[in-house]
């Protein structure tokens, strides 16, 4: 059963220099219990886009098409139904723990705040619940009452965990959860999301511009570019053979070890990152690509399966892996 | 409100605000004008200037005499005379007094001088008073020390450090002081047993105003009923008003500058730096002609002043004034002081200043004023004009008060300052300021000399009067002290500022002032105007206090009122905050 | 541990490490605790050093006025030499300067401030007299100004470009253009004294007047009076917390934390009140007690053209004495006042904060 | 040939009323035309280490070498070596003034040296970065460019003083992953066109297989392991680097080592990994009988050898029983 | 325009230095230029400078000579007098002319003065390390908490009158804000990595200090400075007020006259009213400009509104 589907979201940022239109168009979907990876570089609208799943975007920024959380559209909810669905049914992990956890409040209050709001636990039952949930993310209960400072930056990365678990949403978006963490940290974290979600059955939106981290995480991976799904599909398949340029490029990023082919060969991809706000016209990836045609610069792209025996789909929305890359419909038509 | 307005015999009240607050209740310590004049009120004295003649007259003294020595004073005390608290009034507590300020150095803070002199004092009954003088001593009837209760202070432990702050204080003169809110104000009440009897108001209250325009706004609105010694824009800023009686009339004070005539010390040291031109009196006499004493006058003083005709004694005492008349006046005339100037060989440069004879030194001179005083200030502007148009150059300094004294009066750094001076009704104090005796020490102290003035002329005219005992004989001397002092310019009297004060006529029926004819009200020696108010009889139960609790009441209420409006607003937006975010 | 001293920028270091990122190991209330009275000393530490830098720049202060202590006490009263030389032997003016500054530091720390050239007083005395209604005024506009100053920058920064911050900002900055003595005179004169048809509402002077009422409505009394020094206080002040908690709260909106609060279903007032405003008092405390300095030098004006028998009145009093003891005395009052305030406030704000009670 | 060498270096921090000892006795060389990847997880002392081979940091005990000659910490002295030794520091934008242009930035070093030629020395660092042609970037701002743009122009500007080693700390390590292969590729391209040393400070184990020669593991203030990159990273022998290994996505069993990052102000009795050794807690260290030693005995230092080394008690005795059982066998 | 980077180091550099200056400048007053209250507020000073500079050419100064002037005492508006006279017959708006003269340049110098020790402390704080640091910290707290204007009461009391004194007395006892922001600023940038690399490439404390920390906090510099005057002028009329005046015609001076001289009490609002709505004019231009400033100039609050 589909969890979240979003149609055609497209979110454009007013500011003082003009518009810029950070989400151009992505339609997704995530079935119950599933874990979806978001890939893509600095700037490409994944944050952007997980901030729209929940409409906390600055109030004067233009969202546009649908999301529908259980079928019910987050855009045009009322402000009450709204916060009735934040956290409760779906919650947030970001980025920066040590800036998404109030430095002034009680780890433990802040862990009981959205039970408090949403009117599932009070007093004793939200502490209690407080501690179980702290367990879960492995820290003892004494620490609810510990200020967030106390704490390593793993641990404050778990405690957000724990904080989007409070309220058993059936949804959990993490941004770049693991990011400003170390290496070994950021495993601990890393194999604690992956423990949770099977032990749970909660969907999980994870971003970050690790492909590595989210094809070992997650079911099914989407790259972004410049506002855009370009490619989609089975994280596997993603990861391990690519067929946008821009994909390939970022899975080629990230050698394996004891690879030889990879030895004394690292692999980039040229060319500077597009402004949202001044885009290339066609296929905005065509300035760096490093197959591109000359059609490329004005033909506009979709997203085309790959699967060559798949039928084209509504965009997006296909099961299989698709990329939106004029290579892969001319294979398709050289069939 | 429950503020009970009994029916019954209204207090009379009259409320004088005053621009100084009390620096001590303690006579013994207290030296300003305020504190001495509330003295004044409180206590009696030995003798008290007649409000007719401000000759000596009795006061707790009945009567006197002087031993041929002139070195014997005997006093008789007034019988009947008692303190507030019941008891009499003797020679005793007089005597006790007097050996206090003689014996203890903290006692003379306030009147040390004036027993200065003293030998011995004496009571050897409850009525007789004996002092003993070291020298003759002229100001024996003028002594300004308050006569305090000895039953009542040989208890203070230490003079020094005694505030006198126990109320209703015991005294023996027209009023007692029954209250005094430091800084806010004194509050008098009629003294019953007072040996004249009773004065005709219940209360005097005395309300300190830091600000001048306030009080002018309080008296205006009625918050306070007098004021004494108002400055000349402040008397200007009442006029108009219907309800109140502006009182101007002639002061005791002299304006004038002094200029540096060559300081030295009283060996004949020089001393200072003044500018060498000053000790030219031909350079004194042209800066005499240079400034247009009626012009000062009206922008100074806003005209409420007599231009200065003669010296340093004003025209109020009739009997020594002296007014140059004929050649001998200076007039205002810039084109006469250029005259004099250039003939004296101080050529005008390029610049329009002049330099000394042989050129050398510019007449740059420094013109030494006090900080924080207007009309001195726009004094320097006016000095300033004038005197570049004789070619002499001024720049204005001010000196903070301690400064100014030093610098002019003891190290004498300074070229032409501003000075000024009461005079007494005998003016030989004032006169004395110009003795060459008067002039300090080598190290800069002592002395206390109004001018570094030391001219034998001047000398010799002041042993004679001194010697003089038959009067008009004396006034004639001391007029010819007055004119030597006019020609020869080591200082320029300007003007003789008025007494101005103001009272509402809504609330005092009448007041005397002293002298009686066209006197001061407030600030003159002596305790007869406010001895002599009269309160205007009012029907209406006095308001005021209630008024100000009901406004108080208003303004809670509006605060309140404004705070449930705001948190009613908060409320209203919290209910529809739900569609917002 | 030895690094030569600018071989390094610690700031990269103090800036990465400082800011509490590492594993902190007293998990006890007991470290915390520990810490603060730490604190509390250092900063007691700070502040007699502060009030000793008082004490000898007013020493060295008072003894740079050319010009000889004794003359100005002696002023309007003749003496003679014999006199003033006792005066100065009293007063220690013929011992070295060393002596006399530790004369004067002893003297200070018990309290004795020297006599006052005008009163004949000792200055601590006078002092006495005055520190009431200071406080009262002092402490009654700094209470309305940070109330009326956070409340409105609250609201401001919550809405900031709209109505409400264009309006609430441009007053505030009007007003604390405006010089507080003249603010007051026009006080005075609408209000006090009444203008035109504007009766006048309140009293022109002062504290209490004379007959003043007893108990209770001595309070109304005294509040009375208070209402014209306090408003013209508390309009020149108040810009200032207006401001800092504008500042400081929009440096909380835009925090991750804030937002995550957001995403938690909490309404706005409650993000506001629970989440942004307790984190941006915190910041503002400090600056508020370093603006009391600003607040006692607008209660001079305040003090003098309201006639308020406070200390800056008499400061100023002292000033056109000039009664050098009493400056002095009231100079050195205010600054230690002010340093302790300050003090206090570091150490309360260290004991509110929970980041820097254990750093 | 040696270039620049850390001899039994030691440095120390006091913080929070402790000494750190954040660098604690490392021996480490770099040679001429060589890339050395220094790994180890956060707080280990990498970049200290990376600091004071510049003179940043004043080494408590040992010393920094270059070209055999001890550095010495006079003004002039540090001024020299910094000309021969650069730096590139892990975050682009932030190691440019956001208020300079591309050629001041590449020109300070000159200046500061009072170099010749200025311009020329500018225009050719930038294009040796990859900055081609150099026109176009000269009056950029740093905001203006991309996160690798940046990067090389910090490249530049250290190239811009001809220097013989630079010293990378995580040079790649904020930009976005399309970028990193760009950067690397320019410093391998760096040593094989200019004989340029490296000593590349990084968490990344994939970067060092990437383009190091040889790599040094570095755990709570010693280098543990150290190796040429192809025998350290398949076959490591010390636990530490077997975990870091372990838990790269791709791996099938992550070793994941409980506990925080490990802190210098509190250095264990014995081997400073064996609290967090996943081989102690198996019970392995036991069957070869070190685990004794392991919480006991401190192990030396490891010297500054281009072959592979460790520093760990369980290893040296595998090894030690290793050989002795091909001795046995010899026999 | 792309300068030849072959064609030589300092030409090259010059112009590349004067096309960043002008872009730089280019890009400033656009960001300014949308700021409606710092527009607002630089016309009013613009105008305010303008009299200040204009006036000793279009009027004569011996219309602030006492002795010379025309009109009545406290005469209220006319044709003559457009905002009427003082109490000694001088114009009003000439007064207000000439004081301006004064009120600015004392604000102006004292600013000056302020921002110099200002910025040279607090760079030497956040710059430099150990207790040289700490000292000057604890002396900027001291002055910091310190009442700015019963300090200054006390100096220019203990120094005497005269324009510099209040500058002196202004400018020493409104500097420590500024060192302490200074500080911070300097402390940020000095922990920005591209410190670290200049260290690195060789700098010096000279080098880092003017190269780096200077120009990074010169705008906030010129931003304080801007405030630090509004607060100056304040400071100069209260002096004035409370009888520490320069002696000159100024602003403060203008409204102590007019206290003095019983202007409120007689009904002379042109004599009381200009002088303090010319402060509270100027004195909020200033504010806006250096709150304008502020935020174009600071990334930091550029982001938050
Ligand atoms: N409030 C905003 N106003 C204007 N533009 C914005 C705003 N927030 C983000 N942007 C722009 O929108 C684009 C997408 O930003 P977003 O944060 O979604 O990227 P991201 O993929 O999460 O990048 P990163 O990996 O760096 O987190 C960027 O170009 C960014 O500059
Ligand atoms: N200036 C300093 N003062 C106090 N402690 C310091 C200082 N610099 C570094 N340290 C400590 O030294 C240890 C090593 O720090 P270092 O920065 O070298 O680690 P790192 O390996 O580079 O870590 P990362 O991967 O996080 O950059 C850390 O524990 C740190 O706390
Ligand atoms: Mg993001
Ligand atoms: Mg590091």
């Amino acid at each position: 059963m589909t969890l979240l589907e979003l149609r055609d979201v497209a979110v454009t940022y007013r500011s003082a220099a003009g518009d810029v239109p950070a989400v151009r168009g992505v339609s997704l979907a995530l079935a119950e219990g599933e874990a979806l990876g978001v890939a893509g570089e600095s700037g490409s609208g994944k944050s952007t886009l997980a901030m729209s799943l929940l409409r906390l975007l600055p109030r004067d920024t233009l969202v546009s098409g649908e999301i529908l959380l259980d079928g019910e559209d987050v855009l045009t909810m009322s402000w009450g139904r709204l916060r009735a669905v934040r956290w409760a049914s779906a919650s947030l992990v970001f980025q920066g723990a040590q800036h998404a956890l109030n430095p002034v409040r009680r780890i433990g209050d802040q862990i009981a705040e959205p039970l408090r709001v949403h009117g599932m636990a009070t007093g004793a039952a939200a502490r209690r619940r407080t501690a179980e949930l702290l367990e879960q993310v492995g820290l003892p209960a004494w620490r609810a009452r510990g200020y967030p400072h106390e704490l390593s930056g793993g641990q404050r990365q778990r405690v957000m965990i724990a904080m989007a678990l409070a309220c058993s949403p059936r949804l959990i978006v993490a941004d770049e959860p693991t990011t400003a963490l170390d290496v070994m940290i950021q495993a601990q974290v890393l194999s604690l999301i992956r423990s949770l979600i099977a032990e749970h059955g909660i969907g999980l939106i994870m971003i970050s511009h690790d492909l590595s981290v989210l094809a070992a995480t997650c079911d099914r991976l989407a790259v972004m570019y410049a506002g855009r799904v370009v490619e989609s599909g089975p994280s596997r398949e993603v990861f391990r053979d690519a067929r946008h340029p821009y994909g390939r490029a970022l899975a080629g990023a990230f050698p394996a070890v004891g690879d030889p082919a990879s030895r004394m060969a690292p692999k980039g991809l040229g060319g500077d990152p597009p402004d949202p706000a001044h885009l290339p016209t066609g296929c905005s990836f065509h300035p760096r690509c490093p197959v591109s045609l000359v059609s490329c610069a004005s033909e506009p792209v979709e997203l085309w399966p790959v699967d060559r025996t798949e039928a084209p789909t509504e965009a997006g929305r296909a099961e299989g892996h698709t990329a939106a890359c004029v290579h892969v419909r001319v294979d398709r038509e050289a069939r | 409100l429950p503020m009970a307005h009994a029916s019954p015999p209204q207090k009379k009240i009259v409320r004088l605000g005053a621009t100084q607050s009390m620096d001590s209740m303690n006579p013994f310590l207290a030296v300003r004008l305020i504190s001495t004049s509330i003295h004044r009120w409180m206590y009696g004295y030995l003798t008290v200037p007649d409000p007719k003649t401000l000759k000596p007259s009795p006061d707790l003294a009945e009567s006197w005499k002087t031993a041929p020595d002139k070195l014997t004073w005997t006093f008789t005390i007034r019988s009947g005379a008692t303190w507030s608290d019941g008891r009499p009034v003797t020679a005793g507590d007089a005597a006790w007094t007097f050996n206090k300020i003689m014996t203890d150095d903290a006692a003379k803070t306030a009147n040390g001088p004036a027993v200065e002199n003293f030998d011995t004092v004496t009571a050897p009954d409850d009525r007789t008073l004996v002092i003993k003088t070291k020298k003759p001593q002229a100001s024996m009837l003028e002594l300004p020390v308050p006569i305090v209760p000895k039953h009542v202070w040989e208890r203070v432990p230490d003079i020094g450090t005694f505030e006198n702050e126990t109320y209703p204080a015991v005294g023996s003169g027209p009023y007692i002081a029954v209250e005094h809110s430091k800084n806010n104000y004194v509050k008098l009440r009629a003294n019953p047993s007072y040996w004249r009897g009773a004065p005709g108001i219940d209360e005097l209250h005395v309300i300190f105003y830091e600000n001048p325009e306030a009080a002018n706004a309080g008296l205006k609105k009625g918050d306070i009923d007098w004021i004494g010694r108002l400055a000349p824009p402040q008397f200007e800023a009442l006029a108009g008003d219907p309800n109140l009686v502006r009182w101007n009339t002639q002061g005791r004070r002299a304006g004038y500058l002094q200029l540096n005539p060559g300081a030295a010390t009283a060996s004949g040291e020089p001393i200072g730096d003044g500018h060498p031109a000053l000790k030219d009196v031909r350079v004194r006499r042209a800066i005499h002609h240079a400034i247009d004493k009626k012009t000062l006058v009206a922008q100074v003083q806003n005209g409420l002043a007599v231009p200065a005709d003669g010296s340093i004694i004003p025209p109020m005492y009739r009997e020594f004034f002296w007014r140059a008349e004929g050649d001998k006046a200076v007039a205002f005339d810039p084109a006469e002081a250029n005259r004099i100037l250039d003939e004296a060989g101080y050529a005008k440069g390029s610049d329009g200043i002049r330099t000394m004879p042989g050129g050398g030194r510019k007449l740059e001179m420094r013109f030494s004023i006090h900080t924080e005083d207007p009309v001195e200030d726009k004094l320097a502007q006016f000095l300033t004009g004038w005197l570049r148009d004789i070619g002499i150059q001024i720049t204005t300094r001010r000196l903070d008060s301690n400064k100014f004294t030093e610098e002019t009066g003891g190290t004498a750094l300074y070229d032409i300052a501003i000075s000024g001076w009461s005079v007494n009704p005998d003016p030989e104090e004032i006169l004395a300021t110009h003795l060459c005796s008067r002039r300090p020490t080598a190290s800069g102290e002592g002395g206390g000399t109004e001018s570094f003035f030391c001219d034998d002329e001047f000398e010799r005219l002041y042993q004679e009067q001194l010697a003089e005992l038959d009067r008009p004989a004396r006034v004639e001397l001391i007029k010819r002290m007055q004119e030597r002092l006019y020609t020869e310019a080591p200082v320029i009297a300007l003007y003789y500022p008025n007494n101005l004060e103001s009272y509402r006529k809504d609330r005092i029926a009448s007041i005397t002032p002293i002298p009686e004819d066209k006197g001061i009200l407030y600030g003159g020696s002596g305790y007869w105007p406010v001895y002599s108010l009269r309160a205007v009889e009012r029907e209406a139960p006095a308001e005021d206090d209630s008024t100000g609790v009901v406004w108080a009441v208003v303004a809670v209420a509006a605060v309140v009122l404004a705070g449930a409006g705001v948190l009613l607003l908060t409320r209203r937006r919290r209910a529809t905050a739900d569609d917002r975010e | 541990m030895s690094t030569p001293p600018g071989e390094l920028t610690k700031a990269t270091l103090e800036d990465g490490y400082g800011e509490g990122g590492r594993e902190r190991d007293g998990r006890g209330e007991g470290g915390a605790w520990r810490s603060v009275a730490r604190y509390a000393l250092v900063k007691l530490g700070g502040a007699l050093l502060g009030i000793g830098l008082v004490i000898v720049a007013t020493f060295f202060l008072f003894r740079l006025i050319p010009g000889d202590p004794t003359i100005a006490y002696t002023r309007d009263v003749p003496v003679t030499p014999e006199q003033l030389a006792l005066l100065r032997r009293q007063m220690g003016l013929d011992r070295p300067l060393g002596e006399q500054f530790l004369d004067f530091v002893l003297r200070t720390l018990r309290l004795d401030l020297g006599t006052s050239y005008e009163y004949r007083r000792p200055v601590a005395e006078l002092i006495g007299d005055r520190v009431g209604p200071t406080l009262l005024l002092v402490g009654t506009g700094l209470a309305v100004a940070v109330g009326l100053g956070m409340w409105q920058g609250t609201r401001a920064a919550w809405r900031h470009g709209g109505r409400f911050d264009r309006f609430s900002t441009g007053t505030a900055l009007t007003l604390w253009s405006v010089p507080t003595f003249w603010l007051g005179l026009l006080l005075l004169m609408v209000l006090a004294a009444g203008m035109g048809p504007i009766p006048g509402l309140f009293p022109t002077r002062g504290m209490e007047d004379v007959d003043a009422p007893d108990g209770p409505l001595y309070l109304l009394h005294v509040a009375h009076h208070l209402v014209l020094p306090c408003l013209t206080l508390v309009a020149v002040v108040y810009a200032q917390y207006l401001l800092v908690m504008r500042s400081s709260l929009l440096d909380e909106i835009g925090q991750d934390y804030v937002t995550t609060a957001r995403a938690k279903g909490l309404r706005d007032d409650d993000v506001r009140r629970r989440h942004a405003v307790p984190n941006a008092l915190l910041p503002t405390v400090t600056l508020v007690f370093m603006q009391i300095g600003f607040v006692v030098g607008g209660a001079v004006s305040v003090e003098f053209v309201y006639s308020w028998p406070g200390l800056g009145l008499l400061f100023v009093e002292a000033i056109r004495g000039p009664d050098y003891a009493v400056m002095q005395g009231t100079f050195m009052l205010v600054c230690v006042a002010v340093i302790v305030m300050n003090t206090l406030a570091d150490v309360v704000y260290h004991v509110l904060d929970p980041r820097v009670r254990s750093a | 040939m040696t270039l620049l060498e850390a001899r039994d270096l030691r440095v120390e921090f006091v913080s929070r009323g402790r000494r750190a000892r954040a660098v604690d006795g490392v021996n480490l060389v770099v040679g001429e035309g060589e890339i050395v990847a220094l790994v180890g997880e956060s707080g280990c002392g990498k970049t200290t280490l990376a600091r004071t081979l510049l003179g940043l940091e004043r080494p408590a005990s040992g010393s920094v070498l270059y070209g055999g000659v001890p550095l010495a910490y006079s003004s002039r002295a540090l001024r020299a070596h910094r000309r021969e030794v650069q730096l590139v520091l892990q975050d682009p934008t932030g190691s440019l003034n956001p208020r300079h242009t591309v050629y001041e930035a590449v020109a300070e070093g000159p200046r500061i040296h009072r170099l010749p030629a200025e311009g020329d020395r500018v225009a050719s660092a930038l294009s040796r970065a990859g900055l081609r042609p150099p026109e176009r970037f000269l009056n950029r701002y740093p905001h203006e460019l991309s996160g690798g743009q940046r990067q090389r122009v910090v490249i530049a500007g250290a190239l811009a003083l001809d220097p013989r080693v630079l010293v990378a700390d995580e040079p790649v390590a904020s930009l976005d992953a399309s970028v990193r292969g760009e950067i690397l590729a320019l410093l391998l391209r760096l040593r094989d066109e200019l004989g340029l040393s490296a000593l590349v400070v990084t968490h990344d184990l994939g970067l060092a297989w990437n383009i190091a020669d040889r790599v040094a593991v570095m755990y709570l203030g010693r280098i543990v392991e150290s190796g040429p990159v192809e025998r350290i990273l398949t076959e490591p022998s010390h636990p530490y680097t077997q975990a870091l290994l372990s838990v790269l996505p791709e791996s099938p069993s992550p070793v994941v080592l409980g506990g925080e990052p490990p802190d210098p102000t509190r250095i264990p009795r014995g081997c400073r990994f064996h609290p967090r050794c996943q081989v102690l807690a198996s019970g392995a260290a036991a069957e070869t009988g070190v685990d004794g030693l392991c919480a006991s005995q401190t192990l030396p230092v490891l010297p500054s050898s281009a072959a592979a080394q460790v520093a760990c008690h369980h290893a040296e005795a595998r090894e030690g029983r290793a050989r002795s059982e091909t001795e046995a066998e010899r026999r | 325009m792309s300068p030849n980077a072959e064609g030589g180091g300092a030409g090259t550099s010059r112009a590349i230095a004067r096309t960043r200056r002008r872009a730089a400048l280019a890009r400033f007053l656009r960001a300014y230029g949308g700021n409606r209250a710092g527009l607002c507020g630089a016309a009013i000073l613009l105008v305010a400078v303008l009299a200040a500079l204009v006036t000793p050419l279009v009027t004569d100064p011996s219309g602030m000579d006492v002795t010379r002037a025309t009109g009545a005492r406290m005469a209220p508006p006319s044709a003559d007098f457009p905002l009427g006279t003082d109490e000694s017959g001088r114009s009003v708006l000439l007064m207000l002319l000439w004081g301006a003269r004064v009120s600015l340049l004392i604000g102006f110098m004292s600013a000056l003065l302020s921002m110099m020790i200002g910025t040279g402390v607090g760079i030497a704080a956040g710059h430099f390390r150990g207790w040289a640091s700490a000292v000057l910290m604890r002396v900027t707290d001291w002055f910091l908490v310190l009442p700015a204007l019963v300090l200054a009461l006390v100096l220019a009391a203990v120094l005497g009158g005269g324009a510099s004194t209040i500058i002196l007395a202004i400018g020493v006892t409104s500097w420590a804000s500024t060192a302490r922001l200074i500080r911070a600023q300097t402390l940020a940038v000095e922990a920005r990595p591209y410190i670290e690399r200049s260290r690195a490439l060789g700098a010096g404390h000279w080098h880092v200090m003017t190269r780096h920390v200077l120009p990074n906090v010169a705008p906030l510099v010129l931003a304080n400075t801007t405030l630090t005057v509004a607060g100056a002028i304040v400071t100069e009329s209260t002096l004035a007020f409370l009888g520490a005046g320069s002696g000159q015609v100024s602003w403060g001076g203008m409204l102590r006259g007019s206290y003095d001289w019983g202007a409120a009490t007689s009904g002379a609002w042109w004599y009381v009213l200009p002088p303090g709505l010319c402060i509270i004019l100027v004195v909020l231009a200033f504010t806006l400009c250096g709150r304008a400033l502020e935020t174009v100039l600071n990334p930091r609050l550029r982001g938050a509104s």
